[in-house]
């Protein structure tokens, strides 16, 4: 019996009296593709911050892979293999797409804070990095500083970062925010390729991405999720329909 | 005068002064002027300036024009040697200082390993004010000269006349926190112990030199000991300050001084600090002298109105120096030195020694007291330092022993 | 061939010949200089200049591996330059004071390394507590401990010396390379081995994972932490480096001036390295660089020029904050790559800022030299190219204020040009 | 028992002084997010402004127009040089104003010359108020006790009856808001920096002439001013009137005590004549403040009073 990717249990966090997520019960098996959706202010940020180790629990625990990280810090929890995204783009913006990946890359090749190599001479690193731009199709554009990139390729950079450093498991903030149709149809066949054999975690308001992608779907409402299941019983969900999702948005993905 | 003679002349006169120019003598000064003790150095600098002025009226040092060369050192013994090496680069071979025991440290060192680097090329040091002992005890130098008094020799008129008052039973020390100050404070304990037991120190504190800006807790301490009499080295605005915050508050025992002349100190003391403030040094204006002195005072005054005749010694330095010139027929630093070794002046107020065997000056000391019955005030403030006779310290009676081991290249 | 891929795909990957134009060419350049000088057989004084120089370099670029490479704005480096320093100078003294034995045997050619093991050692004790934080708050700490070490150091007497500071002399121990290290001469090279080499080693750190990762930090610490990163760390480990570097500047120094001072360790000192490499320019390497000879040449030579020199270096500084942030370096690189993308236009443009400033600074110039004359109260007169220029007279004034007016109308008229030129 | 009345006495004179300073330092800080490196230098203007206009009419007249007059060089820096670098951000706020630190210092040495100016107390504030255990106490340190309160005082008016004062509280605590309250930020801006500096420079009118009033006046009391704001705590004028008290009466007291390291710590085997046991508490005094600082931000980085880190 493995333990699962991600375990959350009775999970709360208030600011002073602002009580945002209040008793989360969750688990992710391994490989498995799992939707947070809910209305804005439910606390999915948070909660992704709450895993993530950016922010502690107030009480609760979170289990990576059978281990409670739910008081370390992002570095330790990233290091135990979650690795996560940013809503706004968040990439290195001063540097050059390769070394935007490289940075994800060197630590968990062991090159840590080492100061003793120049990292130009790191065969491994190169080799590697070089992989993840083309498996990313970022190759192209491998020698261009970050901060000139078109804003989609800025995002799918942000996932090549994230899933640089072979995290198992992935934290996807809205990865297809703002983006056109033709460009999240391609961010979603990305994820599904970058992704493949991780347990993937994805916050996101397109439907049409949620449903797609995900194995399951929890709803998250005013800090409690109300439901969790396979897309099919979601949509079919009353509470759902209540509280959260409008019925022309089930119409548009059916 | 037709066009081509009057060219002519030109050209000559031109010629001469060229010649003049190369054949200065350079004195690097190496002082503060500016920060709290930028009013010391700039009254030493003027003096200066009016010394060499004096000797090039009178036809040069040997024939040669001096040229004082002023450095900025903010008492910063670093930056002083930063400021040394300028002045040598700029072809001083004489440096003049006195602010500061530690500066003065730091400048015989530099010049000794600048000597034995560059043999043909010596410095010599002529020292106008740092008084700390060990420079001519221990750490004496060929190529260092004192022409003040040292702390131990100043302490030893101050504490003759804590001697001699016998109300006095209570003695505080306050001084600034570095070598000098440590040496007034360990002088004064010694001498003090030696000569009257009974005597009691109720107080030994040593200040950060330059930072304190009101002593009112100070002498709020020294108040409360219920000292007779106070004893410091403190010049420049800690001189000034702290017999300001003295003033305020009421204190109104003895206080004896190495620098109560400190330029801005009178007018600080008022009224109030007559006959409570002395201070030991080798001039006081209003000491009978001979009328050519009196000529020079008047006239240094005429000229810096806001400033006093106080540096005497810088007189005695440039003229000492003068004399070697004279002598050896030479200006070159390693004659001047071997001159100076052993002179004996005979100065408007007695007889001056340079010692041999450690190059400390010998002269006549005074302990004079701030007064309202003066012919010569100082700051324009009509009080003064007046002295009797009684207060005379005779130049050879100042002598002390030397543990100095002179080399002599 | 590690960049076979690169250069399979992608045709803006630096060739092995940018490399060398960009990475080795200016450091064989560098060194070149550095030996080539003395055969222009320097006076005693641009020794002493080249030297300060020297050790302003490798202090300016300790500190920016700090504000430049990881976004650190320290106002207490000079701590570390300082205990480097003492460090350095009290082994010179265990030099002078062996008897055979360990000391017996090292040379004060190596003290450099010495200091650099007494800044790394206090970065280590005293970037654990800084470290934490950055921005404003690092600023803060650094001001504070600065303070507190520069009070300490009027305390301990038998490590700081006092007022006095601590002598040494640097002619003891064995000697390398034949030098004596007495006349200043052979103290240059001295001073020219350990800026190449210390310049050098600065650059390798900028190359290598930690160097990577702390401009990483500097830009996003919060994307650090997920790639597996401590910020913290990475700024403290950095934090050590920078220190280690000050010092080695500090040993430098040590045995340059052989004296070193409490004042050594002040606010004065850190607030000049800022400078230093803030007019330079943080974000080049070679900024500070060229802050270090520039403003040194400031410090030693125009102040013999002028008293106001702080008051220009001043002035100098807020301008380059105001209206050029990337420093002297940004000025020339964007000169430079202004000039191959437009051409001669740009240089035109260019010149004419130049000139407008020129006359502007005419005024400024002559109003500060006959307030400085003034208020000295030596009564010196301003007297340039035979001018007499007194505070009273009105050909003073006409010469403050027709060059502003004419200078500050120009860059306006310039500034205006440049907007409806993009607009 | 009369150390202790003296070292109140000048400590609460001396916390009042620094407190005239940091209190500027904090609404400047709190509202623009500022380190105004150059606060000390607007003090030291105040005394300088002071001591021209009061030696041509008085120093009354200079109590009044020495600090406008340093607030409006203040509201004129704020409009014609920081407003410009903000957009590059605090740390190019900081440089600014550090390099500004620098160019009034040497304004100052070049227009009022490098060493101290006799400023000195009014004649009519020049006597001894009273004595006490046989020691004067100057009539003028009470003078400075009273503006100190006055200022106080209208300060607190200021802040909680006006509608202006509301709106910098809301501010100070909301620093975010500031941009949300729908007045003219950058007005704003340029008054409470304006505002700040002029108080900083009644310091300096008061404390010129009860210190010294020289150019290095502003770089002796700069740090200090800063270890106030942040001991206090930032965006607190509670917390920089507590800190400011503390420190006066820590380095006024700390002065007075004669104890030595040995002393104290003679039981755990100190000697006197080791290295350690001869310093004394008196020559810790300049140290205390950075050590508190370092101590602060170690253990309570958001400062005594403060709700937020810096």
């Amino acid at each position: 019996m493995t333990a699962p990717a991600l375990k959350l249990t009775d999970l709360h966090k208030s600011f002073g009296p602002a009580k945002i997520i209040q008793g989360v019960n969750l688990e992710i098996e391994k490989g498995e593709r799992h939707a947070i959706i809910g209305p804005n202010g439910a606390g999915k940020s948070t909660l992704f911050n709450l895993i993530s180790g950016q922010f502690w629990p107030t009480s609760g625990s979170v289990e990576l892979n059978g281990q409670d990280i739910s008081r370390m810090k992002p570095h330790e929890v990233n290091r135990r293999g979650l690795s996560r995204s940013f809503q706004v783009s968040n990439v290195f913006t001063n540097m050059t797409v390769r070394e935007n990946v490289r940075c994800g890359v060197l630590y968990s090749m062991g090159h840590g804070y080492s100061f003793w190599r120049n990292v130009g001479n790191l065969r491994e690193v190169q080799e590697k990095t070089s992989a993840i731009l083309e498996h990313v199709g970022l190759i192209d554009k491998a020698n261009l500083p970050a901060a000139l990139l078109p804003y989609a390729d800025q995002r799918t950079l942000e996932i090549a970062i994230t899933i640089a450093g072979g995290a198992g498991v992935i934290l996807l903030d809205e990865p297809t925010a703002g983006m056109s149709h033709s460009e999240t149809d391609r961010a979603v066949a990305l994820i599904e390729k970058a992704t493949e054999g991780k347990t993937l975690i994805i916050v996101e308001h397109d439907m049409g991405v949620v449903f797609g992608l995900a194995d399951r779907i929890s709803v998250l409402v005013y800090g409690e999720i109300i439901a969790t299941g396979r897309p099919e019983e979601i949509r079919g969900d009353p509470r759902v329909r209540e509280a959260y999702l409008g019925d022309e948005n089930l119409e548009g993905v059916a | 005068m037709n066009f081509t003679k009057s060219a002519a002349l030109a050209a000559a006169i031109s010629l001469c002064a060229g010649m003049a120019f190369s054949d200065t003598v350079k004195i690097g000064f190496i002082d503060p002027l500016s920060g709290p003790f930028g009013p010391t150095g700039d009254a030493g600098l003027k003096q200066f300036n009016f010394a060499a002025d004096q000797i090039n009226e009178n036809g040069g040092m040997a024939g040669n024009t001096v040229e004082i060369l002023p450095f900025d050192n903010k008492v910063n013994p670093k930056e002083s040697l930063v400021q040394l090496q300028k002045a040598i680069d700029q072809g001083a071979r004489f440096i003049v200082q006195g602010n500061g025991s530690s500066v003065a440290s730091a400048i015989i060192d530099a010049v000794n390993k600048h000597n034995t680097r560059n043999p043909g090329d010596e410095v010599l040091f002529l020292n106008y004010a740092a008084v700390d002992p060990a420079f001519t005890n221990d750490r004496c130098s060929f190529w260092h000269f004192r022409f003040d008094s040292d702390a131990d020799m100043k302490m030893e008129a101050l504490t003759d006349w804590v001697t001699k008052n016998e109300d006095i039973k209570k003695v505080y020390l306050i001084g600034q926190d570095y070598s000098f100050g440590k040496a007034v404070a360990a002088a004064a304990e010694r001498m003090l112990a030696e000569k009257a037991p009974d005597v009691e120190i109720v107080g030994n504190e040593l200040h950060p030199l330059g930072k304190v800006k009101d002593f009112t807790p100070y002498i709020q301490k020294i108040i409360s000991s219920d000292a007779d009499a106070v004893i410091t080295g403190n010049w420049g605005q800690d001189m000034v300050l702290l017999i300001k915050a003295a003033i305020s508050s009421g204190s109104d025992v003895p206080y004896l001084t190495y620098y109560g002349g400190s330029l801005g100190a009178a007018v600080a003391m008022g009224e109030q600090a007559v006959g409570s403030v002395y201070q030991v040094s080798e001039v006081n204006t209003n000491l009978p002298t001979t009328d050519a002195q009196n000529a020079l005072i008047d006239a240094y005054e005429a000229k810096y109105p806001n400033n006093n005749y106080y540096f005497h010694r810088i007189h005695m330095l440039m003229d000492m120096m003068d004399m070697a010139a004279e002598k050896s027929g030479s200006t070159d630093p390693k004659d001047i030195a071997m001159a100076l070794e052993g002179m004996v002046v005979d100065g408007p107020y007695g007889t001056v020694t340079m010692r041999a065997d450690n190059h400390q000056i010998l002269q006549p000391l005074f302990v004079s007291v701030f007064s309202d019955n003066v012919q010569r005030d100082v700051e324009n403030t009509s009080l003064g330092w007046a002295s009797t006779d009684a207060d005379r310290i005779e130049a050879e009676d100042t002598k002390t022993e030397t543990t100095c081991k002179m080399e002599r290249p | 061939m590690s960049d076979m891929a690169t250069e399979n795909f992608a045709n803006l990957a630096p060739s092995n010949a940018q490399k060398f134009r960009m990475r080795v060419l200016p450091f064989v350049l560098f060194a070149a200089v550095a030996v080539l000088i003395p055969l222009f057989g320097p006076s005693r004084s641009a020794y002493s200049l080249l030297n300060a120089i020297g050790i302003n370099i490798v202090f300016a670029l300790s500190y920016n591996m700090l504000l430049g490479r990881a976004g650190l704005l320290s106002f207490g480096h000079a701590v570390y330059f300082g205990l480097g320093g003492y460090a350095a100078l009290h082994a010179m003294g265990m030099i002078e004071n062996a008897d055979g034995g360990f000391w017996g045997s090292v040379p004060v050619f190596a003290m450099p390394l010495v200091g650099f093991a007494g800044g790394a050692l206090a970065g280590a004790v005293i970037g654990w507590p800084s470290c934490r934080r950055a921005g404003t708050a690092f600023a803060m700490i650094s001001l504070g401990v600065a303070e507190l070490i520069a009070a300490m150091g009027f305390m301990f007497g038998s490590i700081f010396g006092g007022e006095e500071g601590i002598s040494g002399d640097r002619m003891n121990g064995p000697e390398v390379f034949g030098l004596s290290l007495g006349p200043i001469g052979e103290v240059y090279w001295f001073i020219a081995f350990w800026t190449v080499l210390a310049a050098l080693l600065i650059f390798a750190f900028t190359r290598t994972p930690l160097g990577r990762m702390s401009e990483a930090t500097r830009d996003n610490p919060q994307r650090v932490e997920f790639v597996g990163y401590d910020p913290t760390r990475v700024r403290y480990l950095v934090f050590i480096a920078a220190g280690g570097f000050a010092g080695l500047a500090g040993g430098m120094s040590a045995v340059n001036y052989e004296i070193f001072t409490p004042e050594a360790l002040s606010l004065l000192p850190s607030g000049f390295v800022l400078i230093m490499t803030y007019v330079g320019g943080a974000r080049y390497f070679a900024g500070p660089v060229l802050g270090a000879i520039v403003l040194t040449y400031m410090q030693s030579n125009l102040s013999d020029f002028t008293e106001a020199w702080l008051l220009y270096l001043g002035l100098l500084f807020i301008t380059i904050v105001m209206y050029a942030p990337n420093g002297l370096a940004g000025i020339v690189a964007g000169l430079w790559n202004g000039t191959r993308a437009t051409g001669m236009a740009y240089l035109k443009t260019w010149a004419a800022r130049v000139v407008a400033i020129a006359i502007a600074m005419v005024g400024v110039i002559v109003l500060v030299e006959v307030a400085v004359r003034k208020s000295n109260g030596y009564g010196e007169v301003f007297e340039p190219f035979g001018l007499h220029l007194t505070p009273g007279s009105p050909l003073t004034w006409a010469l403050v204020i027709v060059p502003l007016i004419v200078g500050l109308g120009l860059l306006r008229h310039l500034a205006r040009d440049e907007q409806e030129a993009g607009a | 028992m009369e150390t202790v009345v003296f070292s109140l006495l000048n400590g609460v004179i001396y916390g009042l002084l620094l407190f005239m300073l940091s209190s500027g330092l904090t609404l400047i800080f709190s509202m623009m997010g500022v380190l105004n490196f150059a606060h000390a230098s607007f003090y030291m203007l105040g005394a300088y402004f002071a001591y021209t206009i009061s030696s041509v009419s008085g120093f009354w007249l200079a109590l009044i127009f020495a600090p406008i007059l340093v607030g409006l060089v203040g509201a004129a820096t704020e409009r014609w040089g920081l407003r410009k670098v903000h957009a590059n951000g605090h740390v190019a706020e900081l440089l600014f104003t550090f390099g500004l630190a620098y160019l009034i210092d040497e304004v100052v040495k070049i227009i009022w010359g490098r060493n101290s100016v006799d400023y000195r107390v009014p004649e009519l504030l020049d006597f001894p108020l009273f004595t006490l255990y046989g020691t004067q106490y100057p009539a003028y340190r009470i003078f400075i006790l009273f503006v100190a309160v006055a200022m106080l005082v209208a300060l607190w008016l200021l802040l909680k009856r006006t509608r202006a004062g509301l709106i910098i509280q809301a501010a100070l605590t909301h620093p975010e808001m500031v941009g949300h309250l729908g007045h003219n930020v950058p007005r704003i801006f340029m008054t409470v920096f304006g505002v700040g500096c002029a108080l900083a420079g009644l310091a300096g009118v008061i404390g010129g002439n009860y210190l010294v009033t020289d150019p290095a006046m502003a770089i002796s009391i700069g740090p200090i001013v800063f270890v106030v704001v942040v001991v206090g705590g930032l965006g607190s004028l509670e917390g920089a009137f507590i800190a400011s008290l503390l420190l006066g009466l820590l380095q006024t007291f700390a002065v007075s005590i004669d104890a030595s390291f040995a002393d104290i710590f003679g039981w755990l085997g100190l000697g006197e004549t080791t290295e350690v046991g001869r310093i004394t508490i008196a020559s810790l005094a300049p140290m205390l403040p950075f050590l508190m600082l370092v101590l602060i931000l170690m253990v309570r980085p958001r400062g005594l009073m403060g709700d937020r880190d810096i």
